[in-house]
């Protein structure tokens, strides 16, 4: 097989087949439809979002130009509450430090979170003889039909009733209808045992405020906070981007994210600094109550540092994962996660390339975006995606892996040879 | 007075040659005294953006000493309108001497100079005016094709819910269409169906990008089917002027 | 018995108990001492506090003034995220509606909440059949051993870890050794199973942010997170005066609070808004996922509006109870909460007056204050406590209920009938 | 020249006595001519921080009369002054037209504006200086007297952890003394050996009201069982003013 064919034929050919797929297509309009209806009651009820978003983006810049200080303040607040901060370089540090705290035959749950992605962290897990349960609804869905999840926000776009239904069905040994609430009401019955059971938790984190140590997740299902509330561990993958001064501003993040989100309001912010703890006999500090009595949390370089040094990749990081460009990309809302690796979107295409899977899984996400710059005036951090891809283009061409087809037609429209 | 090279982009050169005559018509009622190169060739585009940057420099190099004796440069293309005023400088780190001129504000500025020296006949139709990205988010021109059309009697505009800043991309950009023209026609079809939701009785799409209107000409023979014109704004205009 | 004996009679009999209560001396000393200790770390880690602290004054004020519109807000956004909200004109009208939700026979967990306390609740679940637990550890002690909360923050400071062994050897039909850790390690598994039984939730705030309808909940042990994450309903109760405008007035609630109640960081913020949702399977939305179904929150007026009218009174409502007045007060610092009521201290007194207990609950306080002032310096709002102490004493001689024994004195000493 | 009324209060009148005299002898030595009323009653503070305000409205304006024909009406008790200062408008709408002063802070004026003119002998003892909560933080003087007792030669300061605007309350203030003298008198003794945990060879607490005095002197003698004076801070002086 030929590299071009390696690097950009079976997503070719996944695309085509998505184009072909109907009810992907009935499913995309709907979410679109949906989104926009929310964005604008939610904008209407949030008049000053666009200031908030303003000042987030300057904060952004000015964390990632001190991210070493503030590391370092994360770590030493961290610490000081008893929890652990631990500073990975790359993926295979994260593991080997999860695989250092979590027990061979263990229940693990986990809320969603793209950058444990980066670690493929369940099969590591997995080849402990541990149980892995993703409980997001989406990413559960996702994960036990085997398949890919293919929005930020809702993973399980792609995937009708009828396939949740049959799924739940075999998983419960009953048959249950293809009616939704139904379906919410098993899948929260089915984990809930398992929440009860599980030894560790995994979650992400949407911020880290480094002046108290604080972990911020928002989520609306709730499933964050049984992870982070129940188990023994709690364990925080975060990448570095996601650390900001103070927790004030961490609340910015998390106000801007869920707007361009569209949420009226997130059902939970969860703001959690180090283990749980009790003073309540004699005064006498005791960790672990009613929440974790270990907390763990993995700030994760992987690649970070690399781009924070690129003036033109750096406000990449920026990013935060609301998805708002994704339902107004021409391209995402045509072929849904297919458009992507595991980071979606124009955007994904350049942490795709310095977090996970390399140029080569970059270039064929960055050949597929027409850099119309939508993504740009729907960004609430006013990322500069269309750039970015020049860059990544210009380094596919200097890697020898620009696609063949392209350059074919290129010579045949301008008549010069490349 | 200045000296004008009409630089005709490749896209009309090769792909449309009845709408650079419309060109050339508008130019010529307007009284523009211009000259065309016999021996233009690729810009550099393509290469800038499709991450090709020595082609890139070389194409542009040699592009530069054909124009740079010139005073205004004018092209129909936003793509060939941006290497020139943007991307050779950003990218390439190469100056281009001449102002360079998208036709649309070249003709709006001759339009709004001269109010008596034409005279525009009413066109009973309805047309719809897509915002090129080229020309609009990346260049910033939003107004002047618009003004242009305003200027039309009898002419009714349908304007879509997302324009300007927020404009649905024909699909055609960033090479796609060379790349992957299937995706690249399903887009602009979305775009016009979903999107846009262009009217029963639209009966042009007017734009001011080549690349627009071969993709967006594609999808309406192909998917939408339907007898809609997608033509350049310059050719809307030459229907008008006398 | 005289009316004066009724009053004073027995609080003083009370205080002189505890004087000689050897016990509690030990254990407030050392209270005070750990107390002393963090603040200084916990100021010296946020030098901006101060700062904040003076900015959320303003904001209180101004919310205080704004009450009815901040009010109308958080009902209008409560019910548009699909949650209920009710506004009680007292605590009759609070319980009527708890006990519409709650149904006969129920297991409610309960989190540490003072305002709940004017409700009486306890007394009128159980009446219903229902088993009410307190979960936070010290309420848990104090509420199993009947005995009555001796601080905001540590309820059960005056109990010894052999008590508490005594007690929970009892619960769990087995002998356990007093050692803190242990103790902490078996209250968490029995009450892990209420918590999962557990129907209906109920939890106090510490603010809510009229802008996005959410309710902000400060602990350190994780029970809260569980009360308000694992039943099908949660119920809220907050005064009115916790609503702040926005999120971000809410966080510096948080803020200001826990620094003052010397936290370096509290090991969780729960923000909440409304009931759990998703909209994973077709963009349906459905509510109650892996958390609450129904989320009800009830703003108790309950006597606020006549002290929010009242410019002397009004701004004890500015009191976040984080009670920094408490440690830092000569005659709390010896005898604790029975230097109150149910609202504990010197600002105690005037919520007591208002909110629960009434004048006749609130003289005794007011006359075993020394009127120092000392609370006034230490307290974030510098709320002051000395001069609505003498209003308090007015209306008392007014209502014909000051202490006999004081009248007599002051005879004796100026030579001038009273 | 003014005419000085010095206001004993009826503390000082009752139980203080030797320290009463001690302060006529500081006033006398500074050559401070002033008078003091032979019908002398309570100002009305006790019923003002009593919640009696029909009884302190008839006092206050009985104390009025007697008061408002000097110029400086000068008081070692700062319940007093406080009275005359501040409550007696703020909760009684009455006016006092004389300049209303505590004793520390006149003595203060006076030493420091004729340096020569007196003689300050050295006292070896080890103090410490208590603030009354009606004079600090009630009345916001804190330096006056601390000023006084640096002016003494030989005299050894113990400065508490806690002073001025965070000083502990000696457990008498707002009427506790006379409502619960057992409770008053534990929150005095607390104070002194947690709260401001005194050396063992303290000497003297030096403070500057009479409630004070009076309750620290009973934990001293009952509670601490210790010989450590409790005085005046006229006493000290007096005891070194030649």
């Amino acid at each position: 097989m030929s590299i071009d064919n390696e690097i950009y034929g079976k997503y070719l050919r996944e695309i085509g087949s998505a184009l072909r797929n109907k009810f992907l297509r009935l499913a995309l309009s709907r979410a679109v439809k949906s989104y926009r209806l929310n964005r604008n009651e939610a904008f209407k009820l949030y008049p000053y979002i666009k200031d908030k978003a303003e000042r987030l983006r300057e904060i952004k810049r000015h964390s990632l130009k001190t991210i070493d200080e503030l590391t370092k303040r994360t770590k030493d607040m961290v610490e000081d509450l008893k929890g652990n901060c631990y500073l990975a370089g790359d993926a295979c540090e994260a593991v080997k430090y999860i695989k250092s705290i979590v027990k061979e035959g263990e229940t693990i749950v986990k809320s969603k979170s793209l950058t444990m992605e980066e670690l493929n962290i369940n099969k590591e897990l997995e080849e402990m003889s541990c149980e892995v349960l993703e409980t997001d609804l989406g990413e559960f869905i996702v994960q036990h039909l085997k398949s890919k999840p293919m929005h930020l926000l809702s993973p399980a776009i792609h995937i009708s009733r009828e396939r949740v239904a049959e799924l739940l069905s075999r998983l419960m040994e009953k048959k249950i209808p293809p009616e939704i609430p139904l379906l919410v009401q098993e899948v929260r019955k089915y984990l809930r045992q398992k929440f009860i059971d599980a030894n560790t938790g995994l979650t992400g984190a949407n911020a880290v405020a480094a002046e108290t140590g604080t972990v911020l997740i928002i989520e609306n299902e709730g499933n964050a906070r049984l992870v982070s509330g129940l188990p023994e561990k709690h364990i925080v993958v975060a990448g570095i981007e996601k650390i900001v001064p103070a927790l004030s501003d961490a609340i910015l993040v998390a106000e801007v994210t869920s707007r361009y989100a569209c949420y009226k309001a997130p059902a939970y912010i969860n703001l959690i600094s180090g283990p749980s703890k009790t003073g309540d006999i004699e005064k006498q500090i005791v960790y672990g109550v009613h929440g974790p009595k270990e907390f763990h949390l993995i700030l994760l370089d992987n690649g970070r540092r690399e781009m924070i040094k690129d003036p033109v990749y750096c406000q990449a990081l920026y990013c935060l994962k609301c998805g708002s460009c994704l339902y107004e990309c021409p391209i995402y809302s045509l072929i849904s996660g297919y458009f992507g690796y595991v980071y979606m979107g124009g955007i994904g295409a350049i942490l795709t390339r310095f977090l996970l899977g390399g140029l080569e899984k970059a270039a064929p996400i960055a050949y597929t975006c027409t850099l119309c710059g939508r993504c740009r005036e729907h960004c609430p951090m006013k990322i500069d995606v269309p750039k970015m891809m020049l860059k990544l283009r210009e380094e596919a061409v200097k890697n020898n892996i620009a696609p063949l087809k392209l350059k074919e037609n290129l010579k045949s429209v301008t008549g010069i040879e490349i | 007075m200045n000296s004008i090279l009409l630089w005709q982009g490749c896209n009309y050169r090769n792909n449309l040659e009845k709408e650079l005559k419309e060109v050339f018509k508008v130019l010529e009622k307007l009284n523009v005294e211009f000259e065309t190169l016999s021996n233009e060739t690729c810009c550099g585009f393509p290469f800038l953006i499709g991450g090709f940057l020595k082609k890139a420099k070389e194409t542009a190099g040699k592009t530069i000493e054909k124009i740079n004796d010139f005073d205004i440069v004018l092209t129909p293309c936003p793509a060939c309108q941006r290497a020139f005023k943007d991307l050779y400088s950003s990218m390439l780190n190469l100056q281009v001497k001449p102002i360079v001129n998208h036709l649309a504000e070249f003709i709006w500025r001759i339009l709004s100079s001269k109010k008596d020296g034409f005279h525009l006949k009413p066109l009973r139709m309805k047309i719809m005016y897509h915002d090129p990205c080229e020309l609009g988010r990346h260049m910033n021109i939003y107004e002047e094709p618009r003004k242009i059309i305003s200027l039309i009697p009898s002419l009714s505009v349908y304007e879509p819910r997302f324009s300007r800043e927020k404009s649905v991309c024909c699909g055609g950009g960033g090479l796609l269409f060379a790349y992957f023209p299937t995706l690249s026609i399903k887009v602009a079809a979305k775009k016009l169906v979903d999107e846009d939701k262009i009217p029963e009785d639209l009966d042009a799409i007017v734009t001011a990008c080549p690349q627009c209107i071969l993709t967006l000409r594609k999808a309406v023979e192909l998917i939408l089917k339907r007898e809609i014109e997608v033509m350049n704004i310059a050719g809307l205009l030459a229907r008008s002027i006398v």
